[in-house]
């Protein structure tokens, strides 16, 4: 093979031995230099601060709506409030938490890095995004000043439409969503230039990590499902602004044409929020199993394979709206197809762990809390895909509880998984691993309690977006475990939010490499330099973790001694 | 150096013939269309023939456009296929829509609604005279 | 700047560095060269052009739905456009187009004064196809032709609205409408007394029904038919029309190009279909937006010229206009597609 | 709790009917197909968890690093068609059964079968109303159906999207506004069951709420024929309580009992308030203007009925015209007469806290029996 180092030319800028506090954080300082920062790295953890904040928001109307479920007739909210709370709740979650959350915040961090990129293509378009962020945020607060929202996220037509019906924030929050969605596109287009164009020569597409392959597949959905949420929510608005009857049946309008209109980009969503996820799992998985990853083509391919196939399965959210049985048989067997390429990587995954040596320390355990908690929410996926058990279950908890299986459990526990994975790489401190598995058991336990419940309270036909439910029909025991489970994990995230901010100022100086990780973010000193690169990094086989060794000296990982140095000679293959 | 022909800068100069040639054919095309609409299939049972030919003529103008116009011939496949990509998106959306909505129009009522009634019922009787 | 988004800072506060200098002042610190830099530019813009398909994508589904849905509203309402216009705007764009390529063409030739004379042209063109929209739309809102319930609003003022200036024909007008009226309200009052409260699917009473879809339909259509006053006000199309009861209608042969259609207005017209409002709502809808992609596209234009006029471009770099090219371009696209699927079927 | 675990095993029913660990009880002819299915896709599910789970902690604790080795990497293979087919095949060939089953399962849900009883249904903001054409009977809240015949929905929504689901019966579907939307079960079982709005409709959603009777034939005929002909065969003096126990549900989405202010003005003071004529109307009239001989309204008794027959005539300060102007259709002239007298005799029936009075013993028998079940 030809030997694989790339010449990056960085230029004379950066001494080479770089000391640990001349880096992106300290390069300059002031406020000004953050806000309107074009360095990817900041801007990825503004994004970060941002979609925790809202994170925390959106888990606090949780709790309420949690709290207001302990008693049959309600404890603290009207139906009114009630109805508020899951919507923002609902809205908040998806549109600038869960969507934004891994792309936007850790991928902005990592991609270039992971390529040997300096920058992203078009960092000013980048910087754009994160303020379209702010900007969304800040129309979803315009919403609850302006009349509140109650539409639940979908925004279903006539409801939302109907000024007489929904309250009066729905067209702030449907521009705010609007932008959002604008956000995520220019993320979206950023990162697939990137991708095509910022690779270094000998960072071919196969030998790009997984994670990257991951947010190519994302990205891709991005870009052509999000401009159908733009128009959505644009002729929503004006609909409801001038009563002009597009989904409105009293105008000769469909209220289920906007149902199409809505999943078309919202299903493609779903995977908008999963696939970083998987990207993310595949390398914590390899990485800390010290192990080479089991199938790298089948993963690759399998993520390109799910953003494909979940264009064409968005009716499987209208199994009882209406739309016509021929139509539901159609999605729902193209519905099954999206299962082949998860049960493909969840298999690969373990096979990855298969003779590995694995650390046992906290990314490691949210990796496997992700496939736990993924086997059961992708598997209750096909209960919902099926269509005689769909229509008992459509509506009800059982999809609230998968929805939170694959949303919370997945998506959200591998961005926290991946949020631990790069918090040395990100902040050049350790935090404190005692900690970190305390946490992980906190949350793995009370996510479970909470959302496990629901499945049973789902199926037993407690319908969702219920401020109160009847007394006698047998809902209440469960309510309560799971009212009880979201405590514990909102204790769990507070205990990690506690470690994670004491480990900024009291943790360990972090080495470059504390994992063993071989793509090249690790190749970088930890912070990362203003550059990314203070030594010209080398593309080898990012899985490929036998060259590595421990040093206490380091107390991190180093290069084998007894092993030529790369650019003299080619470490093996896979 | 972009700006030069060859396939891998994507920065083809096309001649101002052929832009003049491609607007022309363009400009026919559009001729045509407005003569393939006046023509009356209802005879043949088949009125849905000038919605095919009308759009089977877009599609070659927009096909015209994209290859010389926005320079595609000479661009990367991978260019092309983002284009292509995006309208056949688009078109799995419709058909899908389509086969839907058709199927259930039988059970959607079909009148003016009550809302759109009451409208008509408030116009008055008597036309206004000329402004 | 004379980048669209290509440029990261390269001068900002952030760089005390000296590693500018083999840099061309256009190029990112990120990119390796101009090359590089020119195709991840144009990578930017085809994958925003193909959001632009999509988002108009959207509005050509809900076209696609309701016009397989409701073929008769859209046979009926496309008699209202004029076609003569529509063919023009579609002339303008194709043209303007071809000069905005020639444009491009110029750029990579480095010839400035021709980039700016096709610029200059383009920008006319574009400013042409917004004039013909402005006289497009302020004809249909005088009409009252307009989007969703305003449709049902008496028109203010419009030559389609019947002349009814003899006291004979007011009585004729009259008492079509009142006949409706009636039969509107006797129908309802039927389904009222009914002792079903669920009228069966079809039977939903309707002031206008279409010609020969019920007994209602009959009697407003013979009553037209027996008074040939009345008939006089109609042309000849729709006087066949009613004699044939026939739902099919023609009336864009019946008048020259450029010339307004002789058609009765819609909401006088017994032979509307139920909805015909909603032909205009997505009519509005998608040529509103088109019209808003014109002027950002005129806009985007204008600032390509500007920056050519101070001497910013190259052969070697020429970027932006290439890039604001493929922009305008898309726009004449989405309008090929419009232009037929409102003005001539 | 532990007979529901116990009963994950379909062999640990005792009663096939009854609830399970994850089903509520089963009283449609649909209901066991669909228990099948759900069943046949959770043991393919626990199989594949548990072989998942065991095989993560297995590896997990089996692989553990050793924390003593300085060199790190594991050396499995990196790759294998043949598990890769393995794994890919088995999956495919299990979804395609169970979308096959589900499939099936769902093609009898929605074929009606021809020689269905029909019940109309209209849905609307918070409220269900059940009319049943061959006996001219309107119920609101409850729905009779009998037992072991099919029973056919066919449904209306006067507003928004509502969704009618019966869990007991397994069957759910969307109603939308501007189109008849169908249903149909065939109850197997006697007994009330719930039902539920389960598409989101706005502040009263939860409560949208209306129970099923399943009633055997010959009782069904018998409850039908006395809702048909109650409140002709109801002496004058027991109208009131007839319209507060049998019609009010219609009513109580929007006018509470109780004087708080809903989507409608209350019930509660309504009489007072229309003979005093102080109501006053959105366009700054009053009641009074139009009260009298020569007015409009000659007694009280007018205005009540006009407004529940033409709501949108006279509205309200602070209301805006959304009472539903098909009750006309719905109400027949001598129960529009109860609403009225309901009005007049309110504090009888009603305390000042909206709690209905029970009505001495003796009426009690006439008053309650009518919803069977
Ligand atoms: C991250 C988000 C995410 C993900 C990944 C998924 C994944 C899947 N979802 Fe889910 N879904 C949502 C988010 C997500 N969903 C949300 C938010 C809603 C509700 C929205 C709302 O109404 O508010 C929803 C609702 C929803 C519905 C509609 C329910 C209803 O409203 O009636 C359906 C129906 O088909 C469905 C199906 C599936 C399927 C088949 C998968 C599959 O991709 C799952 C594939 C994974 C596996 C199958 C597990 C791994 C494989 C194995 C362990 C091997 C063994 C496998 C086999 C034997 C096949 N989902
Ligand atoms: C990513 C998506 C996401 C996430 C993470 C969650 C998280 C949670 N959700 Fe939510 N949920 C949705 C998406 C999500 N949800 C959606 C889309 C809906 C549908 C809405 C609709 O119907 O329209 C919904 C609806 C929904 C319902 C149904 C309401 C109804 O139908 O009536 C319920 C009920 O229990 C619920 C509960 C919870 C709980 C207890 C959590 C908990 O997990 C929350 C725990 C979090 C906290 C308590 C915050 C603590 C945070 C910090 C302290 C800061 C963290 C910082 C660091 C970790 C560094 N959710
Ligand atoms: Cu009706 Cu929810
Ligand atoms: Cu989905």
């Amino acid at each position: 093979m030809v030997v694989d180092m790339t010449t990056l030319d960085t230029g004379q800028m950066q001494k080479p031995d770089l000391a640990p506090r001349d880096n992106y954080l300290t390069h300059t300082r002031g406020a000004w230099s953050w806000l309107f920062t074009l360095d990817h790295k900041r801007i990825g953890i503004m994004y970060l601060t941002c979609v925790l904040s809202a994170f925390f928001v959106a888990g606090v109307f949780a709790l309420l709506v949690r709290t207001q479920l302990l008693t049959p007739e309600g404890t603290i909210m009207s139906q009114d409030d009630y109805n508020q709370a899951f919507t923002l709740h609902g809205a908040i979650m998806v549109f600038l938490v869960i969507i934004p959350s891994i792309p936007a915040a850790l991928g902005n961090f990592v991609l270039p890095i992971m390529l040997g990129a300096k920058d992203v293509a078009f960092p000013r378009l980048n910087l754009f995004s994160f303020w379209l962020w702010v900007a969304g945020a800040l129309f979803f607060v315009l919403a609850l000043v302006t009349g509140g929202l109650d539409t639940g996220w979908t925004f279903y037509t006539p409801y939302s439409t109907d000024p007489n019906s929904a309250m009066g924030g729905m067209i702030p929050a449907v521009t705010g969503a609007f932008i959002l969605g604008f956000s995520s596109i220019f993320t979206g287009m950023n990162f697939i230039v990137t991708i095509h164009r910022l690779r270094p020569p000998g960072m071919t597409w196969f030998r790009m990590p997984l994670f990257l392959w991951g947010i190519y597949a994302t990205a891709i959905l991005q870009v052509m499902a999000t401009p159908v949420l733009g128009i959505t929510l644009a002729l929503l608005a004006v609909e409801r602004a001038f009563g002009i009857g597009i989904f409105n049946p009293a105008l000769g309008g469909d209220p289920v044409l906007y149902q199409h209109f809505f999943w078309f980009y919202s299903h493609p969503a779903v995977y908008i929020m999963i696939l970083p996820g998987m990207a993310i799992i595949s390398d914590l998985i390899a990485v800390h199993s010290h192990r080479h990853i089991f199938g790298y083509k089948f993963i690759a391919y399998s993520s390109i394979a799910i953003a494909l196939f979940s264009f064409l399965v968005w009716g499987h959210h209208m199994f009882t709206s209406g739309q016509s049985p021929l139509v539901n048989v159609i999605f729902s067997a193209i519905t099954f197809s999206v299962a082949i390429p998860s049960a493909i990587k969840v298999f690969n995954w373990l096979a990855t762990m298969y003779k590995g040596s694995i650390s046992w320390n906290t990314p490691m355990l949210y990796a496997m809390g992700f496939i736990f908690i993924f086997t059961i929410g992708g598997l209750t996926g096909l209960h919902l895909g099926t269509l005689a058990t769909d229509v008992h279950l459509h509506d009800t908890y059982f999809v609230v509880a998968h929805f939170h299986y694959v949303m919370m459990g997945s998506a959200l526990v591998a961005m926290i998984g991946g949020l631990h994975h790069w918090w040395p790489k990100i902040t050049g401190r350790m935090y404190n691993e005692n900690w970190g598995r305390f946490g992980f058991a906190l949350v793995f336990i009370g996510f479970n309690v909470t959302f496990f419940t629901q499945f049973m309270l789902g199926s037993q036909g407690m319908p969702r977006r219920y401020a109160t439910y009847p007394a006698d029909a047998g809902f209440q025991i469960y309510h309560v475990i799971s009212s009880i489970g979201s405590y514990i994990l909102a204790v769990g995230f507070f205990v990690t939010a506690g470690y994670l901010l004491q480990s900024m100022f009291g943790g360990r100086r972090a080495p470059a490499n504390p994992w063993g990780g071989r793509s090249l973010e690790w190749q970088c000193s930890s912070p990362p330099p203003h550059d990314n690169f203070s030594e010209t990094p080398t593309v080898g086989d990012c899985y490929d973790f036998s060259v590595l060794e421990w040093s206490d000296e380091e107390q991190g990982y180093v290069w084998r001694s007894d092993i030529p140095h790369p650019g003299e000679e080619e470490p093996a293959g896979h | 150096m972009s700006g030069h022909d060859g396939h891998d800068t994507g920065g083809h100069a096309v001649s101002h013939k052929m832009l003049i040639g491609t607007c022309l054919a363009l400009l026919f095309l559009t001729v045509v269309t407005v003569w393939a609409s006046k023509l009356d299939f209802n005879e043949l049972q088949l009125p849905e023939l000038n919605i095919i030919i009308a759009v089977a003529i877009a599609v070659v103008k927009v096909s015209i456009v994209g290859l010389i116009f926005m320079h595609l011939r000479w661009d990367r496949q991978f260019t092309g296929f983002i284009f292509v990509g995006s309208f056949i998106l688009v078109g799995l959306f419709i058909s899908f829509a389509m086969m839907d909505t058709k199927e259930y129009q039988p059970e959607v009522d079909q009148a003016n609604s009550a809302e759109v009634q009451q409208k008509l019922d408030e116009l008055p009787a008597m036309p206004p005279k000329e402004h | 700047m004379s980048q669209l988004e290509i440029q990261p800072d390269s001068h900002g506060a952030e760089h005390g560095h000296g590693h500018d200098h083999d840099h061309p002042p256009h190029l990112g610190h990120h990119w390796e060269n101009s090359k590089q830099q020119f195709e991840a530019g144009k990578l930017g813009m085809w994958l925003f052009l193909a959001t632009e398909v999509l988002l108009f994508g959207g509005l050509f589904v809900g076209y696609s739905v309701w016009r397989a849905n409701h073929p008769e509203i859209f046979q009926y309402g496309s008699q209202y456009l004029d076609t003569f216009w529509g063919a023009l705007n579609t002339c303008v764009l194709l043209i303007s187009s071809m000069t905005m390529a020639m444009a491009v063409t110029f750029a990579a030739r480095g010839n400035n004064r021709g980039i700016i004379i096709c610029l200059v042209l383009t920008l006319m063109g574009a400013a042409g196809f917004m004039v013909i929209k402005y006289i497009e739309y302020t004809h249909k809102f005088h009409e009252g032709l307009l989007p969703g319930m305003a449709f049902y609003e008496e028109p203010n003022a419009s030559h389609l609205w019947l002349p009814l200036e003899q006291e004979h024909d007011q009585e004729m007008a009259h008492a079509r409408l009142e006949t409706e009226a009636h039969n509107a309200a006797f129908a309802r009052e039927t389904a009222a007394r009914d002792e079903m409260p669920l009228p069966p699917p079809t039977a939903e009473p309707s002031v206008v029904p279409a010609a020969g879809t019920g007994p209602d339909g009959l009697t407003t259509n013979e009553l037209a038919l027996e008074t040939a006053e009345f008939a006089t006000f109609l042309p000849p199309a729709v006087m066949d029309n009613l004699e044939n009861q026939g739902p099919e209608l023609d009336f864009a042969e019946h008048h020259e190009p450029g010339e307004e259609p002789h058609l009765p207005h819609p909401l006088q017209d017994p032979d509307r279909p139920p909805n015909a409002q909603k032909f205009f709502t997505i009519y509005f809808l998608m040529t509103g937006l088109h019209g808003i992609h014109v002027v950002i596209g005129g806009l985007v234009i204008l600032w390509l010229l500007m920056l050519t006029i101070r001497g910013r471009f190259s052969s070697g770099y020429y970027t932006p206009i290439d890039l604001g090219g493929l922009y305008w371009h898309i726009v004449d696209v989405i309008w090929i597609f419009l232009f037929p699927l409102f003005y001539l079927i | 709790m532990m007979s529901k675990l116990l009963s994950i095993f379909p062999a640990a029913h005792g009663d096939a009917t009854g609830p399970t660990f994850w089903m509520p009880e089963a009283a449609s002819s649909v209901a066991g197909d669909v228990d099948w299915i759900l069943e046949f896709i959770n043991v393919i599910s626990y199989i594949f968890f548990v072989i998942i789970v065991f095989a993560l902690l297995y590896l997990a604790i089996k692989y553990r690093r050793d924390p003593e080795r300085k060199q790190i990497s594991g050396e499995g293979p990196t790759h294998g068609l043949a598990l890769e087919l393995t794994w890919t095949i088995i999956p495919t060939l299990l979804v395609v059964v169970i979308f096959w089953v589900g499939m099936v399962g769902y093609i009898d849900l929605r074929e009606s079968p021809d020689d269905s009883y029909e019940v109309s249904v209209a849905a609307q903001k918070w409220s269900w109303t059940f009319t049943h054409p061959d006996y001219a009977v309107t119920e609101g809240g409850e729905l009779t159906v009998p037992l072991g015949r099919p029973v056919r929905l066919v449904m209306t929504s006067a507003d928004v999207l509502h969704s009618l689901f019966v869990p007991a019966f397994r069957v759910k579907q969307d109603i939308v506004p501007g189109r008849y939307s169908t249903l149909w079960f065939e109850a197997t079982k006697p007994g009330s069951y719930q039902l539920y709005c389960a598409e989101y409709c706005g502040r009263d959603h939860s409560t949208m709420l209306a129970t099923v009777h399943v009633l055997p034939e010959e009782e069904f005929q018998a409850t039908m024929g006395k809702l048909a002909r109650e409140y002709e065969d109801l002496p004058d003096a027991d109208l009131p309580r007839y319209a507060l126990t049998r019609l009010y549900n219609r009513c109580s989405s929007c006018h509470s009992l109780d004087g708080s202010t809903g989507t409608g003005p209350s019930f509660q003071g309504l009489w007072e308030r229309s003979t005093s004529g102080s109501t006053v109307f959105t366009d700054g009239t009053t009641l009074k203007d139009y009260m009298g001989s020569g007015g409009e309204y000659q007694m009280p008794e007018n205005y009540i009925r006009d407004s529940i027959l033409n709501p949108g005539k006279n509205l309200v300060e602070n209301y805006t015209n959304v009472m539903p102007n098909n009750f006309a259709s719905q109400l027949k002239p001598r129960q529009v007469e109860a609403l009225v007298l309901m009005m007049k005799h309110f504090d009888e029936l009603v305390d000042e806290e909206g709690n209905i009075i029970e009505p001495p013993a003796a009426e009690e028998s006439e008053a309650s029996t009518g919803d069977g079940g």
